[in-house]
This record gives structure tokens, C-alpha cells and sequence, in this order.
């Protein structure tokens, strides 16, 4: 059977360094994969590769079979992959609903089923009150969840998201990670998350991938996977955990 | 068009509709039809400029390619400037695609000096051709154009100037309305949001250089079309229509104003175009820089004190003075 | 004495805030270190020292002046060094050059001759590699000229961003075997650390980070047992 | 074949000179990252500045350009002090645009303020070496070219020196590299700006007392460089001394060679050409490595 998702031997290049390393990894239909490793090892690299925004030197990209890697970022989302940035891009000149309306039209050219669409997606969000908000008004935890409204709107069967905790309180983390396992249950969207909040990654992710240096260290079910000692080396030295 | 914009917006209409009726003298009404004019051709820029957020620093090589198609096709082919205005407009647009290809591959100050290259390259090219297959460019002379015997809006000659005012008027109301038309469809929040950030609209499926070559063949057919009307208004036409000093003086009209704005080429051209008209006529030969000076600490005092055009200080006052009445 | 004494410290990048009222003081002659995951704010901490991350609220005070109001070139001048992250050499430049900006401020310039000359009996490699670019130069000469740039300026405390960051294991422990010469000479450094492991074996005291907050405090040695540690990092 | 020969020479020496007035513009690009579109009026105002210090004082130009230089490098100073840095403190990173149209709306200013002043008279000066000729190896080359020549290529190595020798010059050279980075060695990188403008415009003063026994005075004179030097400066790569010196070769050689065999406006619509080829294939410059 046809996996998927699939990446072969991916590798990125800048310069001299390989950002992205010989990295191989599946992700079965409506999994939740989260994505972690140290700062510099390579995963918002992976994304951008994924995405279309680099093209990779080697490798492939295979979704459900077909081999995405070196598309432009526009067809890619029209495969129907959809991301968020670590660092916001929200349109900070349009509302809220524009915001999610722009995406919404990739799928139907009428104002009204977009329109729909576009605040049936707010609502989910939470976002439906706001509506007629500017973005660049929101706070960043709403514009986090306003990332994401934006990239569900494409419509997309496989979701990656970056560092969509970074800088949230805790409450709205809890608030996040529900919504996360929301958009898996009700809208059967397959995801990958690059996280450091680990106690989201732990608890969100069917499974886990460690990378560290542009290479894949690890991988399997994040209680097995934190207590490796290549994971624990990676993150906190050389020989804590024989200490 | 919100209920309360109505009222003022048929108010103004109806008050540019009474002008040349109030105000007789011709050369007002010259200068008026100039207001207008760069208006139209700000806003024009500003459909690139403004929605698609691309500052072009060419938008008269447009305006020249229209003067000159619609030129050309009517004292060789015998075309009415009509329908040379609206053939000048599609030659425009194909010629924008060309520029846009290498040109969209920049951003920035990149993106504004290969525009500007290119105006000046076609009046270069404009200034130094005599004669082009059989077509008397007459190079650095510019082109007389000659009047027709036949007085009709499709040879574009009228008795008087205010027919030519309210031709401009009518084109001006049009050329908003596409504005707005464009902002408010689905194109608009396309280009809005390339504006915004390309990154994030290519991430959810824009294809930026597509919708930024719409926006730009848009731009540059009414750019083209301003470039007919202004050469059948003074019936002549030079490489200077081309050169990139013009294609400053429009941005700047749009800049000044508010790009990005539906109304802000509009007031941009109201201030700054009378400054040069009048200054040009009352201050005259040996002042002649004066106008220019003006016009350069109007630019200078915007940028350091309104870089979002005055536009934005202007609706923030009419906002408190709205707020202040009960 | 404490040569840094931060009190209440909230920095925010736009409306993102990095940090939230962190307190912490740096005394003479010691090494502080401060450890935390990935964006818990530990580099936010220098920056704001520094200047290029101004704090909204709260006091730093550089042995007893405070630095709030002063701008990033007059908190250098002050004998405040960072060794940022990605060491962030001048690349385009030799290694002469690199280590010579490092003494630009006017009273350090009289003995920078002295030293240039013990910095580079510090670091032989940089002797070596004087007249070359430093962009040309392998990971950890970078970080060896990055240290020894700030030690140029003949500083009143240094700070090091994860100098540990992107370099082969080898390199690392000798990048250890450095600081700890460093500290020996008497200086006085702030340390962040992705290595908790070492950064808690030799620090005087420690800080842990959390979601831009202080969340633990101590000799490191006494932290280096503390579950916290590994909860603050792996979620266990 | 001889006057080809002879173009190119000449090309070559005028080269030298748009290539120093292209270094000035470079070098402040580089530096604090500004696209300066009142270069040329500022080069107008060097020429006028050495125009009457050799008419009121009657100065050698060469020795004038000392006495202009004072004058000019505080024009160029409190250009960037009073007009762009507010500017640039106030939007950080976007704003390059906002300068284009700032400095547009100075060139219109001080242009016209120079017409008003001196009138629209094209002057020209004559000097000990106007109209003098050298013949070398049968070839006619004009002296003053070839002393502005051999003069501008001594004053961009002492440029070159003065960046790589002196303390504030390594401190424009870290500001252009790095700027936060330069900030943390305690660089004041306002004042490296306002500083390196001024000696943009001193370079700029030179170039005048170079160009002024053989070129002509006016107040829109400025516009026959200022294109030409954006040019050069993409030819050179952005930021880069000798590439912009080189790259002013370049066009000067393109330009006279060029006129040999096609009329001289359209050879300086090649260079248009070749310029925006160079920015969408090249954006590094001809000399430029490649970056990430």
C-alpha cells in the first residue's frame, strides 16, 4: 500500500552545512507526529523543504505516492498540504475573515460558500467574534490561532505546524492542544507539529521524531523516545542521564 | 460604499459636475482637467502600487506607449483616438507582462531601480528613432498632432475644454470604481495578501506572480489610456512622456496621498498637481525651479511626517471632528 | 558584590513577551549559568542586557549604574561583552580586524597591543589565522575568535550565548577546557548553555528557565540533582 | 582601428570618474543600506562648491577639492543627520522605500534651488589643463582626463586604506557587515552613518575637482551620473569599492567604444540593458560572490 506521506533521503544544503541530512520518515493517514530536537537541528528547515520553499539536493517528498519535492509553495498547498510559521504572517491589513476568506477561495470561487466556509472555520477556532477585526489588532496567541484557521481554509489533508505554543501562556497552550486534536477528530487531517513545549508534544503526538544536526536521531512513541539516551544527549549534554 | 460615504461622495461628484459651469475661465478649467488627469493616473499606478503593494517607478513608460500607439494609429491608420485609446491600453498590458517578468524577481529598492531602467530605456529608445518603418517617430521633437474637421467623442475634439473636463471626469469615476471593484473581489484580497506577506500567501496556495501580472497589465492599460487623453488634450506628445522623472512625479502623486487607498491618488493630484499648474503659469521664466521646490519640501516634509500619505492624518481628523458632533 | 543585579525584568518582542519578571543577579568573579529549552527565553536575558531587547519594565544595574536608558554601543563601552548566538564575527573581515573592534571603545584602546598579545597566546589558532577572513575559518576557530573579540575589551563580565552550539563534541569540550581558563583568570561570566549537564556542574549559581520565567534557582550543583531539570526540559 | 583604440583609452579615464562617483554612492549603500536618488544632486553640489572656490579664490582644482571636501563632508553629515536618520530610526527595516522618495524630493530641492541661485548656464572653468592633449604611442589622450584618472585611482586606495587601517574605518566596514554586531563593540552606528555619508559627499568633491577642466557646470548636471552610477554599483556588487571602481570601467569603455558603432543614446540604453540583466541574474554584482 502507498504510504501517505513519505520523505526519501531528503537533504537541503546552505552553503557547506547540510541543514537537512539524509532525513527518511512516514506518517500514516490521520497521524499526529510531533517533530523536536534542539535549536539548529534542522526542522524548520525540514518544513520549508516540505512546503516548497527550498528545494531539496537529493531526496523525495512523496504525498500518497506522488513525488512533491521541488514544487512551488502555491502548488503544494493545492496538493492540499497547509502550514503555519513559527513567526506569524498574519495579512495584517485585511480583518480576521479576510484573512481566512483569501484561503477559503482556493477552493470555490463563490463569495458566499468562501464566506461560509471561512467562518464556519472561525467558529471552530473561536475566532468568529473577531471577525471583523484587523489582524494586525489581534494578540499573539489569537494570531497563532488565526494561522491556523488560514492554512485549515485550504482545505488541507495534511497540516504542518510551527511552533504553534511558542510564546502562549498556559491555559492557552491547553486551549491549542485541544484544538489540535480537534482538527485531527473532526476534520481527519493528518498532522506534523514542530514543538518545544514538551508536555504538549508528549501529550498530542501518536508519535515522535528527534532531529539533531540536519540528522533524524530517533524515533517512536514520545515516552519511549524522551528516555533515549541519544534524545536526553542531544538536549541536555553529554552524559546526564548516566550521572 | 458605506451609508454614510454616500452623501459626501454624490456631494463631491455633483460639485466637480458644477465646476466648469461656476468657474469659466479656461485656464482653471485647464488646470482642473490636470488635477484630473493625474489623479486617473495615479490611481492607475496605484492599482499595482496600492493593492499589489509593488511600487513601480515605470508607470509612464505606460502612459507614453498609450500616447504614442493611439498617436501613431490615428495620423497613419487613420484610427479614432477612441479606439486608439482602448488599442493602446492592450499594447500597454502585453508590454507590461514583458517588463514583469524579470522585474517581479526583485523586491524593494531592487524592484524600483529595474522599473525606473526600463522607462528610461524606452525614452531613450523613443528620443533617438527618427523613423520606424515608414513612421515618422521624429525622435527628441516629439509629434504635432493635427486636428481633425470632425468634432465627435470618437475623434476625441471638442469646441471647448470643458467637454474635455468632463470626459476626464467620467473616466476618473470609472477608473475608482474599478479600483474599488478590484479591492473588494476576490483579486483584491489575493494581491492584498501577496501585499501583506508573499511568504504566507504562497503558502496557502496564491501564485504571486500571477496575480502580480494582473495587477500590473490592469495598471498599466489605464496607465496607457491617461497617455491618449493627454495627448489628444495638448495635441502633442514627446519622449518625455517616458522618462522616469514622470514616472516619479506619479508615484509621488499616489505616495503623497496614501497609496493603497481608493481616495489618496485623488487628493495626492489635488494638492500637488495645482502646485506645479499655477506656480508654472504666475511664477513663470526665471522661477521656473520654484514650483519644483515646493513640490520637493511638500515630498520631503510627507515622508518624514505622514509616510502613509496624507490621507491617513486627514481620515483621523475627520474621525475626531464626527466623534466630537453628538 | 553583584557586578549585574536584574530586577523585574518583562521584555516583549512586538506583543510577544519573552519575559516575564525575571529577577537575577551575577556576582564578581563567578559563573552563572542559565539553562532552559528551546525559546524559554535564555537569550532574551542577554539581549536585554545588552540593550537590543529593551526591557519594558523593571531595573538592571551594572555595579550599581543602571543600563535601561543606555543604548546597546554605551552598554559595550561600559565593559559589558556578549559572545552572541552564532558568534556573529565580522566575516568579510580578518582576524586582526575582528579581534581589534573588539577594544573600539577609546579607554581600551591604549593597551589593546598588550592585549592582542595575550589574547592570541590564549588562542595559538587565532596566531595562526591572523591575516585571514573570518568567515573562512572552521566552526570553532569562529567561537575561539568570538571569545577572544570580547575578551579584547578588556571586559567587566562576559557573556556567552550556547557556545557550544553547532560544533563536533571534540570542539565542545575544548570550548569547555576555554571557559574554564577564562574563569580562572578572575572574570566574571553569564552563561548560556544548551550543555545543562556541565553548565550546572560549574556554575556558582544557576537559573532555570520557563516559558520566560525564573522557575528554579540555586548553586548548580544542588540544581543538577533537582527533577525540575528534566522536567523543564523533556516534560517528565 | 586607432580610434577605436582611442575610444577606448578615453572611455576607460572617464570610467575612472563615474567609477569614483559611483564608489561615493556605494559606499554609503553599503554602509547604512540607503539608496541615496539625490547622489547626483549632490555631486552637482560639489561641482558648483569647487566651481566657486576656483572662481572667488582662483585655487588650482586640484587643491580646491581639499578646501570643498570641509565644506562638503558636514553637508553630507547633516544630509543624513537631519533628513534620513529620523527616518531610519523611526521604521527600522522598511525603510528603504520611504528614503528613495525622501531623497527624490531632495534632489527636486536642491536642483532647483541651484537653478534659482546660479541660473541654467551651462559654465565651464578654464584651467591650466582645459583642451590639453598628450599624445602617447601615437594615441590623442586628453590630460585632464588622465590626471582625474590616476587621481581617482589614488584616492580609492586611499579610501581602501583608510577602511582596512584606521579604527573608524573598521568600524564602517563591521557596521556594513553586521550592524547589531558592530553595536555590541560599542560602535555608535548612527554616527558610523552619518559619518560615512559625509565621506561619500567628500569623495564627491573630488570627483567634481577632477571633472571640472573639462566638463561643463549646471545645475541638472547630476542627472547625467546618477543613473549611470546605479548601474555601476549593481555592475560592482552592492557595497563593494573596487567593484564599483571597476564596474565604472566598464560603462566608461561601454559608452565610448559603444558610440564608435551605434549612436551614443542608444548605448546608454545597452547599459540600462545590461544593468537590469545584471540585477535579475547577478544581483551580487559582476565581482560579487555568491551568498546564501
Amino acid at each position: 500500500m502507498v504510504p501517505f506521506f513519505k520523505i526519501e533521503h531528503l537533504e537541503k544544503r546552505f552553503g557547506g552545512l547540510a541543514a537537512v541530512n539524509n532525513v527518511s520518515m512516514t506518517i500514516g493517514e490521520g497521524e499526529i507526529v510531533g517533530l523536536i530536537g534542539p535549536n539548529g537541528a534542522g526542522k524548520t528547515t525540514l518544513f520549508n523543504v516540505i512546503t516548497g520553499v527550498y528545494a531539496p539536493k537529493r531526496g523525495k517528498v512523496l504525498l500518497k505516492g506522488q513525488d512533491i519535492a521541488g514544487l512551488k509553495p502555491e502548488r503544494i498547498c493545492a496538493m492540499g498540504i497547509g502550514r503555519t510559521f513559527q513567526i506569524v504572517k498574519p495579512f495584517s491589513s485585511l480583518t480576521v475573515l479576510d484573512n481566512v476568506l483569501v484561503a477559503a477561495y482556493r477552493r470555490t470561487a463563490s463569495r458566499q460558500e468562501a464566506t461560509d466556509a471561512a467562518m464556519d472555520i472561525l467558529r471552530f477556532l473561536a475566532l468568529d467574534e473577531k471577525s471583523a477585526t484587523l489582524a494586525a489588532h489581534l494578540t499573539l496567541a489569537q494570531k497563532k490561532r488565526l494561522e491556523m484557521a488560514r492554512a485549515l481554509a485550504t482545505r488541507p489533508i495534511f497540516l504542518l505546524l510551527d511552533e504553534t505554543l511558542a510564546g502562549l501562556n498556559h491555559t492557552e497552550i491547553d486551549r491549542m492542544i485541544e484544538t489540535v486534536q480537534q482538527v485531527r477528530e473532526r476534520r481527519g487531517v493528518t498532522i506534523l507539529a514542530v514543538e518545544h513545549v514538551m508536555r504538549a508534544v508528549m501529550k498530542i503526538s501518536d508519535r515522535v521524531v528527534v532531529m539533531d544536526e540536519g540528522k533524524k536521531i530517533a524515533e517512536g512513541p514520545p515516552e519511549e523516545v524522551v528516555r533515549k539516551p541519544e534524545v536526553i544527549k542531544a538536549y541536555l549534554g553529554d552524559d546526564y542521564g548516566s550521572a | 460604499m458605506t451609508a454614510g460615504s454616500v452623501l459626501p461622495a454624490a456631494c463631491a461628484v455633483a460639485a466637480a459636475a458644477l465646476f466648469p459651469l461656476v468657474v469659466r475661465d479656461p485656464y482653471f478649467v485647464h488646470a482642473a482637467i490636470m488635477v484630473l488627469l493625474f489623479a486617473y493616473l495615479a490611481t492607475s499606478w496605484n492599482i499595482l502600487g496600492g493593492l499589489a503593494g509593488q511600487h513601480s517607478f515605470g508607470h509612464s513608460a505606460f502612459f507614453g506607449i498609450g500616447a504614442y500607439v493611439s498617436t501613431i494609429l490615428f495620423i497613419y491608420y487613420h484610427v479614432p483616438p477612441l479606439v486608439g485609446m482602448a488599442v493602446g491600453g492592450v499594447v500597454a498590458s502585453v508590454i507590461s507582462i514583458g517588463i514583469g517578468y524579470p522585474c517581479f524577481k526583485l523586491k524593494g529598492p531592487y524592484f524600483a531601480l529595474a522599473t525606473l531602467a526600463f522607462t528610461e530605456i524606452f525614452r531613450i529608445v523613443v528620443t533617438s528613432t527618427e523613423q520606424i518603418g515608414g513612421i515618422d517617430l521624429k525622435g527628441a521633437a516629439g509629434i504635432l498632432i493635427p486636428l481633425q474637421p470632425g468634432k465627435s467623442l470618437l475623434n476625441f475634439q471638442f469646441s471647448g475644454k470643458t467637454s474635455y473636463y468632463y470626459l476626464i471626469l467620467v473616466m476618473l469615476l470609472a477608473i475608482l470604481f474599478v479600483y474599488r471593484w478590484m479591492e473588494r473581489s476576490r483579486w483584491g484580497l489575493y494581491l492584498a495578501a501577496i501585499r501583506d506577506n508573499e511568504d504566507a500567501a504562497r503558502s496557502i496556495g496564491i501564485s504571486a506572480t500571477r496575480y502580480k501580472m494582473i495587477a500590473l497589465a490592469v495598471s498599466a492599460f489605464f496607465g496607457a489610456t491617461a497617455g491618449t487623453f493627454y495627448a489628444q488634450l495638448l495635441l502633442y506628445i514627446e519622449p518625455a512622456l517616458f522618462s522616469s522623472a514622470f514616472s516619479i512625479e506619479i508615484l509621488l502623486i499616489a505616495v503623497v496621498g496614501g497609496a493603497g487607498t481608493l481616495l489618496g491618488p485623488f487628493l495626492g493630484a489635488l494638492i500637488l498637481t495645482p502646485i506645479s499648474e499655477l506656480t508654472r503659469t504666475y511664477l513663470g521664466g526665471g522661477y521656473a525651479g520654484v514650483q519644483l521646490i515646493i513640490y520637493g519640501a511638500v515630498l520631503v516634509a510627507v515622508m518624514m511626517f505622514a509616510p502613509q500619505g496624507l490621507i491617513v492624518p486627514l481620515k483621523r481628523g475627520w474621525r475626531l471632528l464626527a466623534e466630537r458632533r453628538p | 558584590m553583584a557586578v549585574l543585579e536584574i530586577e523585574g525584568v518583562s521584555t516583549f518582542y512586538g506583543e510577544f513577551q519573552a519575559l516575564y519578571d525575571v529577577s537575577l543577579k551575577v556576582e564578581e568573579h563567578a559563573l552563572t549559568g542559565i539553562v532552559g529549552a528551546n525559546g524559554a527565553g535564555k537569550s532574551t536575558i542577554l539581549r536585554t542586557i545588552c540593550g537590543l531587547a529593551p526591557a519594558r519594565s523593571g531595573s538592571i544595574l551594572h555595579n550599581g549604574v543602571p543600563l535601561e536608558r543606555l543604548s546597546t554601543f554605551e552598554i559595550a563601552r561600559r565593559g559589558i561583552a556578549l559572545v552572541p548566538e552564532g558568534r556573529r564575527l565580522f566575516p568579510a573581515m580578518t582576524v586582526l580586524d575582528n579581534l581589534l573592534l573588539g577594544a573600539f571603545s577609546k579607554p581600551e584602546r591604549e593597551s589593546r597591543e598588550k592585549r592582542l598579545g595575550e589574547v592570541l597566546k590564549f588562542f595559538p589558532i587565532l596566531k595562526k589565522r591572523k591575516a585571514q577572513l573570518a568567515g573562512t575559518l572552521s566552526g570553532g576557530e569562529q567561537q575561539m575568535l568570538a571569545i577572544g573579540r570580547a575578551l579584547m575589551g578588556k571586559p567587566d563580565i562576559v557573556m556567552l550565548d550556547e557556545p557550544s552550539l553547532g560544533l563536533s563534541p571534540k570542539m565542545v569540550s575544548h570550548i569547555y577546557r576555554i571557559l574554564d581558563e577564562i574563569r580562572e583568570l578572575g572574570i566574571t561570566i553569564l552563561l548560556v548553555e544548551q550543555n545543562v549537564e556541565w553548565c550546572l556542574k560549574k556554575a556558582d549559581r544557576a537559573y532555570i528557565l520557563e516559558n520566560g520565567s525564573v522557575v528554579l534557582e540555586g548553586p548548580g550543583k544542588e540544581l543538577l540533582s533537582e527533577e525540575g531539570v528534566r522536567k523543564a526540559y523533556l516534560g517528565l | 582601428m586607432t580610434g577605436i583604440i582611442e575610444a577606448a583609452v578615453n572611455g576607460i579615464l572617464m570610467g575612472g570618474l563615474y567609477g569614483l562617483i559611483a564608489v561615493s554612492l556605494s559606499l554609503i549603500f553599503g554602509v547604512a543600506k540607503i539608496v541615496n536618488f539625490a547622489h547626483g544632486a549632490l555631486l552637482m553640489v560639489a561641482l558648483f562648491t569647487v566651481y566657486w572656490i576656483l572662481e572667488l579664490l582662483k585655487v588650482d582644482p586640484y587643491l580646491s577639492a581639499l578646501l570643498a571636501g570641509c565644506f562638503l563632508f558636514f553637508f553630507g553629515y547633516y544630509f543624513q543627520r537631519l533628513f534620513i536618520e529620523p527616518i531610519l530610526k523611526r521604521e527600522k527595516d522598511t525603510a528603504a522605500l520611504t528614503v528613495i522618495l525622501l531623497t527624490s524630493g531632495l534632489m527636486l530641492i536642491i536642483e532647483n534651488s541651484a537653478l534659482l541661485l546660479f541660473g541654467a548656464d551651462y559654465r565651464t572653468v578654464r584651467t591650466a589643463y582645459t583642451g590639453k592633449v598628450w599624445e602617447v604611442a601615437g594615441l590623442y589622450i586628453m590630460q585632464p582626463r588622465l590626471i582625474g584618472f590616476v587621481l581617482s585611482v589614488v584616492l580609492i586606495r586611499l579610501l581602501e586604506f583608510y577602511l582596512r587601517r584606521t579604527n573608524f574605518g573598521r568600524a564602517i566596514r563591521a557596521t556594513s557587515q553586521d550592524r547589531e554586531a558592530a553595536r555590541l563593540m560599542g560602535i555608535d552606528d548612527y554616527r558610523v552613518y552619518k559619518v560615512t555619508f559625509g565621506i561619500g559627499t567628500v569623495i564627491l568633491g573630488f570627483a567634481a575637482a577632477f571633472l571640472t577642466p573639462f566638463y561643463f557646470i549646471h545645475p541638472a548636471v547630476g542627472d547625467l551620473f546618477v543613473g549611470k552610477s546605479f548601474v555601476i554599483v549593481v555592475l560592482g556588487g552592492l557595497g563593494s569599492i573596487t567593484g564599483a571602481f571597476l564596474g565604472g570601467l566598464i560603462v566608461g569603455l561601454i559608452e565610448s567604444v559603444g558610440a564608435q558603432f551605434i549612436n551614443s543614446a542608444m548605448v546608454e540604453s545597452l547599459i540600462f540593458i545590461v544593468f537590469i540583466a545584471c540585477l535579475v541574474i547577478r544581483p551580487m554584482g559582476l565581482l560579487g560572490k555568491e551568498r546564501e
